[in-house]
């Protein structure tokens, strides 16, 4: 039994040499994809995989008469994870390219990770910390997406404004990327004249909101809700349980069709819930019906529309894929030209905006005001209410001033 | 005549670790209750605790009433007609005395619980007492009331009157003799040699893991020097 | 003011469902001395169960005794083929029961997906009520809680005071060997107690999917706070879970209403003081 | 039953104990115990299983704490004090069912007595060869006849082996007052002899109480025994005189027939 | 034994010549922190008879003292000279043992097991809600290993020979200080702890150092890991960490330093390779059955196996 178990294991280790090492190596490109695929996340990351996915169907997996090889590796959402991921697959596999990851800290982690790795290109998965590509970024890293503060484009203004909302409570989670929608939201609705007087910082993975229900002012207007996942579910839940009657004002994870699509009474609570995006899953364009449509075709088990993850690998993928064509497949003397390329490249996006990048190889985009709804076979979607197009990092402020406010954090921007 | 045989030990050996703690116990005994003598750490505990099952034989064999049980775990040994009175008394700390006998308490057993309460009418008056707060008396009264209430064929009894005021070693005495009138066998493992000699008709002398020689009680009683090279102790009348 | 009293509510509350979910572990560890490092995959197993029963029949009730029955069956299955090998080791059945609740959180990803699930409630048990004195809305599933807590506890409480199981289970805790002498198979004994344990634990599971919500970590979440709550009171007390799953309860609520940053870090600094000083937990009796 | 020959605390003696009792709940293993041990007396305890001799031993050296009563070991009020800082008085014992330290060498477990007897337990750098510590492990050993075992394992030592070896920690440093709690048992007859001798050769400056079921060594090796029934100190008595008494006999080996 | 260590080191230290860097860096260095992390876990349980979920935690204490005091993109501490940097590193993970040892010395088994989890999950929060000295959940990262005299210590061969040499020397520090006097009392508190006391020798202060030592050598590895992952985070002193390293020191064997060496690369191995062998989104199911097969198979671990299948080829030979 014990010697058995040995055998098995010594054959799986030699096994594992070889199928790590082909012996001979074909002409092909080696795209490495890291998303989450384990623990809270697991349903997005698939999603996120999905999305990468299909870009690849696209073409038969060929760029340029090449050969394309994906090599899933999953994180766990630490960033430690993400960066062990991606060594393995610059290390061990020889990727040329890879694509991810999903969540904030890990993209700045491999942010700088690329630093040290001028011969493989990164590109960005979903993640969206706007430090990633604002601050210190890298010449090898690119994003072909907005951060999180670009997704919220339009929301402050549109509350203020549209909906008459003077005050806002915000509830959000208490890490990088909930920060920076905090500032995409409130840069807008400060300026127009709204306060925000409280901010609820709550622990990623809290399950009881309750005390934070009863701690809302009375005298707000609405309530920001920058919660993802289970979070996102048991707030709105207990908000509701206890009587609340705000309105609610919705981050971009708040309405992804990863929570639209769970399983649970409590999603009739967000009908009607304004949001930023920049993917709405019932966006009525013909580039996105195309989209959904191969999304749905290619997989049966997927969600009912494209997450804001597929949409989003799937951008990264295609940009891989449209770099690579333009080159030629030529990713020699460290990729200068698939860069170059890169660094130029447009194209139409699935929701019928045109991709482009800045400076710092961050995406110049097309985000949304959308709400909630309910479609006729009872299943829950978004709508547009609101395109805003052409946003950049800065939200149309000058660079340099946007720069000074400092980085996001718990008290920055403020506006009591 | 021949006894019938109620326990029968052969080769019985345990080990702790290196240590040879049983060596080559063969023991036989009928109806007649018998006696084990023998100084501190000579292994006696440990026989009783592997007859029961509780340590594990390395070699050897028990039979009661001829059957095998060797290879029974406690439980097993315990319904084939082993009743145990531990070292210590060993009572349930979270269980009241109802509830000592509750636990063991049968349909059709000879001796319900009303039964041992009318023998130790101290019990019935105690009867929502926790188990460790008894007197040691009380407590040896508990502890073989729970081992008669699963109806024994023998009951192996280790140092029943350890710690006990003189008076109370007495009762123990008596109750001791009047389980050989209800037919149960004993096996008793004693430091107090004159219950062991008042109870038992054959005594076993155990030195070092062995069983190493078996007398009448009264051959021993009569006996200073066997007293004195067997158990170390020295008195003169 | 009126802050703080509700915040002591709240505190009641969640204490209330932490003390559901505990009771399961704070069994199978009093009587067998195993910590099962399972427990939070035995409550989300019985979760997920109970939302597909209660989809299929619409009936709460069922759901969860559904969610019970499934997580007594896993349980009593692990104990009887594997952990009852290693009765006493310890280390060993943590160890095992560590590697069993990554295989079944993994396979319930694998079954269920990475989605958040929630138990639709019966009717009666939606929506919220008037709290008098206070005057604010309160939800009543949360008030329906207390209640359930309350029964657990009692018949868990007598289970084990007034029934013999209860008597055999106690002296099992007292002196496993004795108990054997006596003629007790204590391993059908352990698996009957880890499949009592394992479905208080299943429909834990189903009342906390119901009252919140479940998905993936949730069963790395339960079971933290069991540990938390079982621990601080004292493991194997039932009443010792009762009076952690109030500190826990308490400290996460006003960690969360007045020191939001800090808050879970509480909950583990009262565990690291109330092991410090009394090891054994605040209601828990010294090993000898 | 009272209490005999209340002693008189006096500063000279080796060990004194007055009022010393312990309860357990609400069961009283050593009750209102006196006794005075005089520089290198020999005191035999004699007394039933469950008499509370080991109990007392334990509240003399402080692994039990006292409910109430005092101590004082070599003039010294040790009532209060933690069994290291006793033990620094110049106390030691060995332990009824052998405690020690299965895991190391023989070697180990007598240098490691001495250091600790010597207070330099502290070093955490390795040891040198030729250390003096070092060198008492080894004269431990010979005095305890374990020479020739110094590397074996003490987990694989036989039962009277592990016997010699506490008697051997027991000797480390400069003990005062040596309390031996049944060093003979689990011996073979042959092995007892050799016990004996080593009781009997130790020097005078040590005073030794001995807690032994076996009344040949007890009554051998000891100068006055005292006789503890319940946790009461009963009796103390001369050897000859315990050998003749029926009281002694009656609750030692049970009622005369 | 000690001919076989030495044969070990010889092939550990020419292997640089046949394995390219992945190897290198992702496996072997890799091993060999997890490794010395374990080693510190090992320490306590072979030598205090205690488990510890805190080893993590004090290897964490290091490895963010390093990244506070080193050039990181958190922008956040004060750039020392890397080797007041390391000292500190070590300082405070060896402090902070101590202190873990000061609240568990009363726990044993299970108790401690608890008491230690309880800290290390303190700590997690902690880290991950502040942000003045942690820097919350995204923590630290873009910290490099140093170059002494114009070498890079964090180019792979080099880093390979300096985890080799740390996990050397934290494998000497344990093998010399188990048998000082300090080291022999720490044993003799796992075997006896009252015997102890009856020879003079107060158990706390033993039991303090025996944690505070494990925390030195937790802090080497944490240094290390540092280096090696270029960051720290909460993620790093996470339950995930603490199981694996319990699960590295379990798989090795306990009985000996080599064991946590042994498991460490058994578990590398699977964690890199698992996910090439088995399909992609069941990996962790893998990961849990070989975990539950060695438990089950082998109670000492890898390093019991090995002896065993010696001890059979000695009898075979013999024969």
């Amino acid at each position: 039994m014990i010697s058995n178990f040995k055998k098995i294991l010594a054959a799986s280790v030699i096994a594992a040499t070889f199928i790590a090492n082909p012996v001979f190596a074909a002409e092909k490109v080696k795209i490495g994809v890291i998303s989450i695929l384990e623990g809270a996340f697991a349903a997005l990351g698939k999603d996120g995989i999905r999305g990468a996915e299909l870009a690849f169907i696209e073409t038969g997996n060929k760029a340029a008469g090449k050969d394309v090889e994906i090599i899933v590796m999953s994180s766990d959402a630490s960033p430690d994870s993400a960066v062990n991921a991606a060594r393995k697959l610059i290390e061990k596999d020889k990727v040329d390219i890879i694509i991810g990851p999903l969540s904030g800290s890990e993209g700045i982690a491999l942010r700088d990770l690329s630093k040290g790795y001028q011969g493989v290109t990164f590109i960005n998965g979903s993640s969206a910390a706007q430090d990633t590509t604002f601050r210190d970024g890298s010449d090898n890293f690119f994003r072909f997406g907005g951060d999180g503060a670009q997704w919220m484009a339009g929301v402050g203004t549109y509350s203020y404004e549209k909906l008459g909302y003077k005050k806002v409570a915000v509830v959000a989670e208490d890490y990088s990327f909930p920060y920076t929608q905090v500032l995409g939201f409130m840069s807008e609705y400060c300026k127009a004249g709204g306060r925000v007087p409280n901010k609820f910082w709550t622990p990623i993975g809290t399950k009881d909101y309750s005390s934070i229900v009863y701690a809302i002012p009375d005298d707000v207007d609405a309530i920001f809700v920058a919660l993802g996942g289970a979070d996102a579910v048991n707030f709105l839940t207990q908000y509701n349980q206890a009587g609340g009657n705000k309105p609610i004002i919705g981050g971009t994870i708040t309405i992804d069709q990863s929570i639209l699509d769970s399983k649970g009474p409590f999603k009739k609570l967000l009908v009607g819930t304004p949001a930023g995006t920049p993917t709405v899953s019932d966006f009525e364009g013909k580039e996105w019906k195309e989209f959904s449509a191969s999304y749905a075709k290619s997989f049966p088990d997927g969600l009912s529309a494209p997450s804001i993850f597929a949409h989003h690998y799937y951008m990264a993928g295609k940009a891989a894929l449209l770099g690579l064509e333009k080159v030629n497949g030529d990713l020699s003397n460290n990729q200068k030209a698939f860069r170059a390329v890169l660094e130029k490249l447009e194209f139409v996006t699935p929701t019928g905006g045109t991709m482009r990048l800045d400076e710092n190889r961050n995406g110049i985009i097309d985000s949304f005001v959308t709400e909630v709804f309910e479609r006729e076979d009872g299943t829950f979607g978004n709508r547009v209410l609101k395109v805003i197009r052409n946003v950049n990092q800065t939200m149309g402020h000058d660079a340099a001033k946007f720069k000074a406010l400092g980085p996001v954090s718990r008290d920055n921007p403020s506006c009591p | 005549m021949m006894d019938s045989q109620l326990l029968k030990i052969e080769k019985l050996n345990v080990f702790h670790g290196s240590s040879h703690t049983l060596q080559d116990i063969d023991v036989s005994m009928g109806n007649k209750p018998k006696a084990i003598l023998g100084r501190n750490g000579m292994g006696k505990t440990t026989l009783c605790s592997a007859l029961v099952g509780l340590t594990k034989m390395a070699s050897g064999h028990v039979f009661l009433e001829r059957h095998d049980i060797s290879l029974f775990p406690p439980e097993q040994r315990a319904k084939a007609g082993i009743g145990y009175v531990p070292q210590g008394r060993r009572m349930f700390r979270s269980l009241s005395v109802l509830e000592h006998l509750k636990l063991v308490e049968r349909k059709n057993t000879n001796w319900p619980i009303d039964r041992i309460f009318s023998i130790f009418p101290r019990l019935a008056e105690r009867k929502s007492n926790m188990g460790d707060r008894l007197s040691g008396g009380e407590q040896q009264m508990l502890a073989i009331s729970r081992a008669l209430m699963l109806d024994p064929k023998l009951m192996i009894m280790d140092e029943p009157t350890e710690g006990l005021a003189p008076t109370i070693v007495d009762d123990v005495t008596e109750l001791l003799l009047s389980l050989q009138a209800e037919g149960i066998g004993l096996l008793l493992v004693e430091q107090n040699i004159s219950v062991a000699l008042e109870a038992a008709e054959d005594i076993l002398i155990m030195v070092n893991g062995r069983i190493i020689n078996e007398v009448k009680a009264d051959t021993l009683k009569d006996n200073p020097e066997m007293q004195q090279e067997y158990l170390g102790i020295t008195f003169s009348d | 003011m009126k802050f703080f009293f509700i915040v002591f509510f709240n505190g009641l509350t969640l204490a209330a469902l932490y003390f559901i979910a505990a009771c399961g572990f704070t069994l199978i560890f009093g009587l067998m001395r195993t910590v099962n490092m399972a427990h939070g995959a035995l409550l989300l197993l019985g979760a997920y169960v109970g939302y597909e029963v209660v989809e299929i029949t619409g009936l709460w009730t069922v759901g969860i005794i559904a969610g019970g029955l499934t997580s007594a069956i896993v349980g009593a299955a692990i104990q009887a083929y594997i952990l009852g090998r290693y009765q006493g080791d310890e280390l060993r059945q943590t160890l095992i029961t560590i590697a069993i609740s990554i295989i079944m959180a993994d396979l319930m990803l694998w079954a269920w997906g990475g989605l958040t699930y929630q138990i639709s409630l019966p009717e009666m048990l939606l929506g919220g009520v008037r709290l008098p004195i206070l005057n604010v809305g309160y939800s009543s599933v949360r008030l329906t809680l207390m209640a359930m807590a309350a029964v657990t506890g009692i018949l868990l409480w007598l289970l084990i005071a007034k029934t013999k199981l209860g008597i055999i289970i106690r002296a099992g805790v007292d002196d496993r060997e004795m108990l054997q002498a006596l003629g007790f198979e204590t391993k059908k004994i352990f698996v009957i107690v880890f499949a009592i344990g394992g479905m208080l634990t299943g429909m834990a599971g189903v009342i906390t999917g119901s009252a919140l919500s479940i998905a993936p970590g949730t069963d790395m979440q339960f079971l933290l706070s069991s540990l938390v709550v079982v621990i601080v009171g004292g493991m194997g007390s039932i009443g010792g879970a009762a009076l952690g799953a109030l500190l826990i309860g308490m400290a996460e609520q006003y960690g969360l209403a007045y020191a939001p940053t800090y808050g879970v870090v509480f909950t583990f600094v009262i565990m690291i003081a109330v092991l410090a000083i009394r090891p054994q937990g605040l209601l828990g009796r010294s090993e000898k | 039953m009272s209490v005999t020959n209340t002693p008189t605390s006096n500063d000279g003696d080796a060990l004194s104990l007055q009022g010393v009792t312990r309860r357990f709940g609400s069961f009283v293993a050593v009750e209102n115990f006196n006794m005075s041990i005089k520089t290198g007396e020999r005191r035999a305890i004699l007394g039933s299983n469950g008499a509370g001799k080991t109990t007392l031993f334990n509240l003399v050296t402080g692994d039990l704490a006292l409910s109430a009563g005092n101590i004082k070991i070599e003039g010294v009020e040790s009532s209060k004090l933690p069994t290291y800082k006793r033990i620094k008085s110049g106390i030691r014992r060995t332990y009824q069912h052998a405690l020690l330290f299965d895991g190391l060498t023989v070697r180990e477990t007598l240098f490691l007595s001495s250091v600790g007897i010597h207070n330099r337990w502290q070093s955490f750098l390795p040891i040198k060869k030729n250390n003096k510590y070092q060198a008492e492990a080894e004269m431990l050993a010979k005095k305890a006849g374990l020479f020739s075992l110094l590397d074996a394992l003490v987990g694989n030592l036989s039962h009277g082996q592990k016997r010699q070896l506490e008697i051997g920690i027991a000797l480390s440093g400069d003990p005062k007052i040596i309390l031996f709690d049944e060093p003979a048992a689990g011996l073979s007859p042959a092995e007892r002899p050799v016990l004996t001798e080593l009781l009997l050769s130790l020097p005078k400056t040590i005073s030794v109480i001995l807690i032994e079921h076996d009344m040949d060594i007890a009554l051998e090796t000891s100068e006055i025994v005292s006789v503890m029934h319940n946790g009461k100190h009963l009796l103390e008595r001369t050897p000859e005189e315990i050998v003749h008494s029926d009281i002694v006999r009656d609750i030692y080996v049970g009622k005369k027939q | 034994m000690n001919r076989f260590i030495i044969l070990l080191l010889i092939i550990c230290s020419v292997l640089p010549v046949f394995a390219a860097d992945f190897w290198l860096t992702q496996i072997l260095s890799r091993s060999i922190i997890l490794g010395v992390m374990a080693l510190s876990l090992t320490f306590l349980t072979a030598y205090l008879g205690v488990v510890s979920f805190a080893q993590v935690t004090l290897a964490g204490i290091a490895g963010y003292t390093i990244a506070y005091f080193s050039a990181n993109t958190a922008g956040i501490g004060a750039e020392l000279p890397w080797v007041f940097a390391v000292l500190l590193a070590l300082f405070f993970s060896t402090i902070a043992g101590a202190l873990v040892g000061l609240i568990a010395r009363q726990s044993v088994g299970i108790y401690s097991i608890m008491i230690t989890l309880a800290i290390s999950m303190a700590f997690f929060y902690f880290t991950r809600q502040n942000y003045s000295v942690f820097n919350g959940w995204t923590g630290f990262s873009g910290i490099s290993a140093p170059s002494v005299m114009g070498l890079d210590l964090g180019a792979p061969v080099v880093f390979y020979y300096v985890c080799l040499f740390t996990g050397a020397l934290a494998t000497l520090f344990v093998v010399k200080f188990s048998s000082s006097p300090l080291g022999l009392s720490i044993q003799g508190v796992r075997d006896a702890a009252r015997r102890v006391r009856a020879i003079g020798i107060p158990t706390s202060p033993v039991i303090v150092s025996a944690y505070a030592f494990s925390g030195l050598i937790a802090g080497m590895a944490g240094i290390l890991n540092v280096w090696h992952q270029e960051r720290v985070s909460s993620f790093s002193v996470g339950l995930g960490p603490t199981i694996d390293v319990l699960i590295i020191s379990v798989i090795g064997g306990m009985r000996h330093p080599l064991g946590a060496f042994i498991g460490a690369i058994t578990y590398v191995m699977i964690d890199t390779f698992a996910i090439d062998l088995i399909s992609r989104d069941r990996f962790n199911t893998v990961i849990g059955l070989v975990l539950l097969l060695i438990v089950i198979a082998a109670p000492e671990g890898i390093l019991g196996i090995l002896k065993s299948v010696k001890e059979r080829i000695k009898k075979i030979v013999l024969n």
